[in-house]
């Protein structure tokens, strides 16, 4: 009883506070909103006996949510919501599209017959997905912790402002061939041949004249 | 379930707390704050805008770094519980992962990313 | 049972809280070499804060100043309520509570940023842009040491770690651990080194607009939070608990006790770092110290 | 608290966060909306998992992966919105018509 209690109040929770998000004016309080949404899908996890998930998935959302609560710092004009406005398009699409996901989904729930036999509590679940994890799916642990090192490097080559190479916004010149000389390597074309993005990782070939255009970004 | 009814009576004794001590202090019958005493400190001067403003946070290719990593943890907790029983073959596997992973900080570190810029 | 145990922490709470202000005002007179400050001299300072008018800037988010503070209270208690008072008590018996207080820990990040956002005021963002940079990496520490702690216990409740440390305590078995938690412990209560978000360099920082029963609030919440982090790290290094003739809440009791003056101490007498330095540090330095510290714990554990 | 009833909650997280992910105009925006379906799909995991696997290990291994993809998600879409923007000063999707150049 008390279950069933706890369940629909943070079910009530996650979609409120989910709802929420889309809502607010503050960014950051967008960005929270979300957060509490994932704690309480936290809660109810908890509930079903996944002690594990339920805990881990309040642990990495909250850092998560800090995370993307810089970026809309960063990112949005109007981070405070100090002057609402609407930043959105296809809105009665959007909506359309929400609901019949959501009627959809609940029909195709409705309708299937779903078993009922909840987990019982005191299960060590944490000691048989570690035995799992150095198992049968090992091979699966590994992978994530490569796609893991991909995640990273890739980060950095997309986002680092200022690389070996000194600043992404200057792009970067190879050493001469010549001490002093011009720069080595293929020189891009006019208009043409200018086909890297601002990681200096794929822009060693350019000339520092082409950059004239690239020049106004956050760096200066 | 105790779990979440604890965390919940002590979240709302907290809150319970915090009203209280703003009940409790004889300043909200001190009326509003007067529009001087709300400018933010500022060395003296006047604010120009909001603090509350776009903001270059130097460090965010750290954060990205820092939210990949982090995802490490997850396969960790698990790992630690049954690392006993199964002995050196955990050693070695979790020494692998945390290789893997640690090229990324090295990356991250020869790209700079740390310095404030 | 429960109920008195709750009273039992709520007053040790509140002693531990004025004996922590006590200490820190003697540690600050001592290295100043002013002299010691009255004994009632924190509790003045509180009547103080409790009857000056609330002043506010304009336009805060008034929510979040509010959630703030609350929330770093009710994170400091949820880490008290997990910290076990003897073989089966604890007031959250959860089979992962290192993983529920790993996420106390990254709320934390969360609350104080919220603490600098919501009065609107320059110097409270930066000390929240700060303490972002600085709270989010040296929570890997963090998590490294517990999870080498817990290799021993076989588990990540709490109370299987105190008692894997019947024989010797973790604080011997995995020395680099202690050390590194107290690093996270300074940056948890923003102190000392790693104040970066309520420094006096940004006047106050994050609690720079704070003022009356809402900055009183705010630093018996990072109080409770000094309590709180000196009763985990007892439990994890210092064997909980555990100790001879005197009953079990007693010696917990008394293990936080001195954690607390280490910390205290050590947020005295450490030198400060310029934000970027600090980032480098963790990430260079003490996040592969906190790999030796794992590794070390698992060869021992074998 | 049945199944059923996860199910429809975790139906209703995704609605909201497709019509997030439709609807806003601003990146970050659009990434909380994705946030939003991968947490209704998170939430059904676990239901699934322990309502009709009966706690099969894969079951918890499925949940944390939807984590790492949102740990993914959140990192290299981040970093793709920085380059973005230091190419070309923009924060909105229309202002993206394409990737090329």
């Amino acid at each position: 009883m008390t279950k069933d209690i706890l369940f629909y109040a943070l079910s009530a929770l996650a979609i409120w506070s989910g709802w929420r998000v889309f809502r607010v004016d503050s960014m950051i309080r967008a960005t929270f909103a979300l957060m509490v949404s994932f704690i309480a899908v936290g809660g109810i996890a908890l509930l079903m006996s996944a002690d594990y998930i339920g805990v881990a998935t309040v642990f990495m959302m909250a850092v998560e949510m800090m995370v993307m609560g810089l970026f809309m710092v960063m990112f949005m004009m109007n981070p405070a919501g100090l002057n609402p406005m609407q930043m959105v398009h296809q809105y009665r699409f959007s909506i359309g599209a929400g609901i019949a996901a959501f009627v959809g989904l609940t029909v195709a729930i409705l309708t299937t017959p779903l078993p009922d036999n909840p987990l019982p509590p005191g299960g060590d679940t944490l000691r048989d997905l570690g035995f799992e994890l150095l198992g049968n799916s090992m091979l699966i642990f590994e992978t994530a912790g490569v796609t893991l090192l991909a995640t990273m490097v890739g980060a950095v080559v997309l986002s680092s402002a200022s690389g070996r190479f000194g600043s992404a916004g200057q792009g970067s010149v190879p050493p001469g061939l010549t001490a002093g000389g011009p720069p080595a390597g293929r020189t891009a074309e006019d208009g043409k041949g200018h086909g890297g993005h601002a990681g200096h990782g794929m822009s060693m070939q350019k000339k520092p004249a082409m950059q004239a255009h690239d020049d106004h970004g956050k760096g200066h | 379930m105790e779990t979440i009814l604890t965390l919940a009576g002590i979240f709302a004794l907290t809150l319970v707390f915090v009203v209280g001590l703003r009940a409790a202090g004889w300043s909200d019958f001190a009326g509003p704050s007067t529009a001087p005493q709300q400018r933010p400190v500022l060395g003296g001067g006047d604010p120009q805008t909001h603090a509350w403003q776009r903001f270059h946070a130097r460090y965010y290719t750290m954060t990205l770094l820092f939210v990949a990593f982090e995802m490490e943890m997850m396969f960790m907790y698990p790992w630690a519980v049954i690392y006993v029983a199964e002995g050196g073959k955990a050693l070695a596997e979790m020494g692998m992962f945390l290789a893997i992973l640690s090229v990324g900080i090295l990356y991250g570190w020869r790209e700079g990313i740390f310095k404030w810029e | 049972m429960t109920l008195l145990t709750v009273l039992g922490m709520l007053v040790f709470l509140c002693t531990s809280v004025w004996l922590a202000v006590a200490l820190d005002t003697a540690c600050r007179g001592w290295i100043s070499g002013q002299g010691a400050d009255r004994a009632d001299g924190p509790l003045r300072t509180a009547a103080l804060w409790l009857t000056q008018q609330r002043l506010t800037t304009e336009a805060p988010d008034r929510m979040n100043a509010l959630l703030s503070i609350a929330g770093y209270m009710a994170l400091a208690l949820t880490g008290l309520a997990l910290v076990p008072l003897g073989p089966d008590t604890a007031l959250i018996a959860l089979p992962t509570s290192v993983v529920l207080w790993g996420a106390c820990e990254a709320l934390v990040v969360v609350v104080v940023f919220l603490h600098g956002w919501s009065p609107n005021a320059p110097l409270a963002m930066i000390g929240a842009y700060r303490y972002v940079a600085i709270g989010l990496p040296i929570m890997l520490l963090s998590m490294f040491v517990l999870i080498a702690a817990a290799l021993p216990a076989q588990s990540l409740d709490l109370r299987d770690i105190v008692t894997s440390q019947a024989d010797v305590w973790n604080l011997i078995r995995q020395p680099l651990g202690l050390p590194l938690f107290l690093l996270l412990g300074l940056s948890l209560t923003l102190r000392g080194p790693f104040d970066y978000a309520d420094s006096a360099d940004l006047a106050g920082g994050t609690s720079v607009e704070a003022s009356g029963p809402d900055r009183l609030g705010w630093q018996i919440a990072r109080l409770a939070m000094l309590t709180e982090f000196s009763a985990m790290a007892a439990t994890v290094f210092l064997g909980g608990y555990l100790g001879p003739v005197l009953p079990g809440p007693l010696w917990i009791a008394l293990k936080t006790l001195l954690v607390m003056t280490l910390v205290i101490g050590l947020s005295h007498l450490a030198a400060r770092m310029p934000v970027s330095r600090m980032m480098s540090l963790i990430w260079m330095i003490l996040l592969p110290l906190s790999f030796a510290d794992l590794i070390w714990a698992g060869l021992v554990a074998l | 608290m049945t199944l059923t009833a996860i199910l429809i909650v975790a139906a209703a997280l995704f609605g909201i966060g497709l019509f997030g992910a439709l609807s806003q105009k601003s990146f970050v925006m659009l990434m909380m909306g994705l946030e939003l379906m991968l947490n209704g799909t998170l939430l059904a995991t676990v239901g699934f998992w322990a309502y009709s696997l009966g706690g099969l290990p894969k079951g918890q291994l499925l949940a944390i992966l939807i984590m790492a993809v949102m740990a993914v998600e959140l990192a290299i879409g981040f970093a793709l919105v920085v380059a973005v923007y230091r190419k070309r000063q923009a924060d909105v999707i229309e202002s993206i018509k394409t990737l090329k150049n």
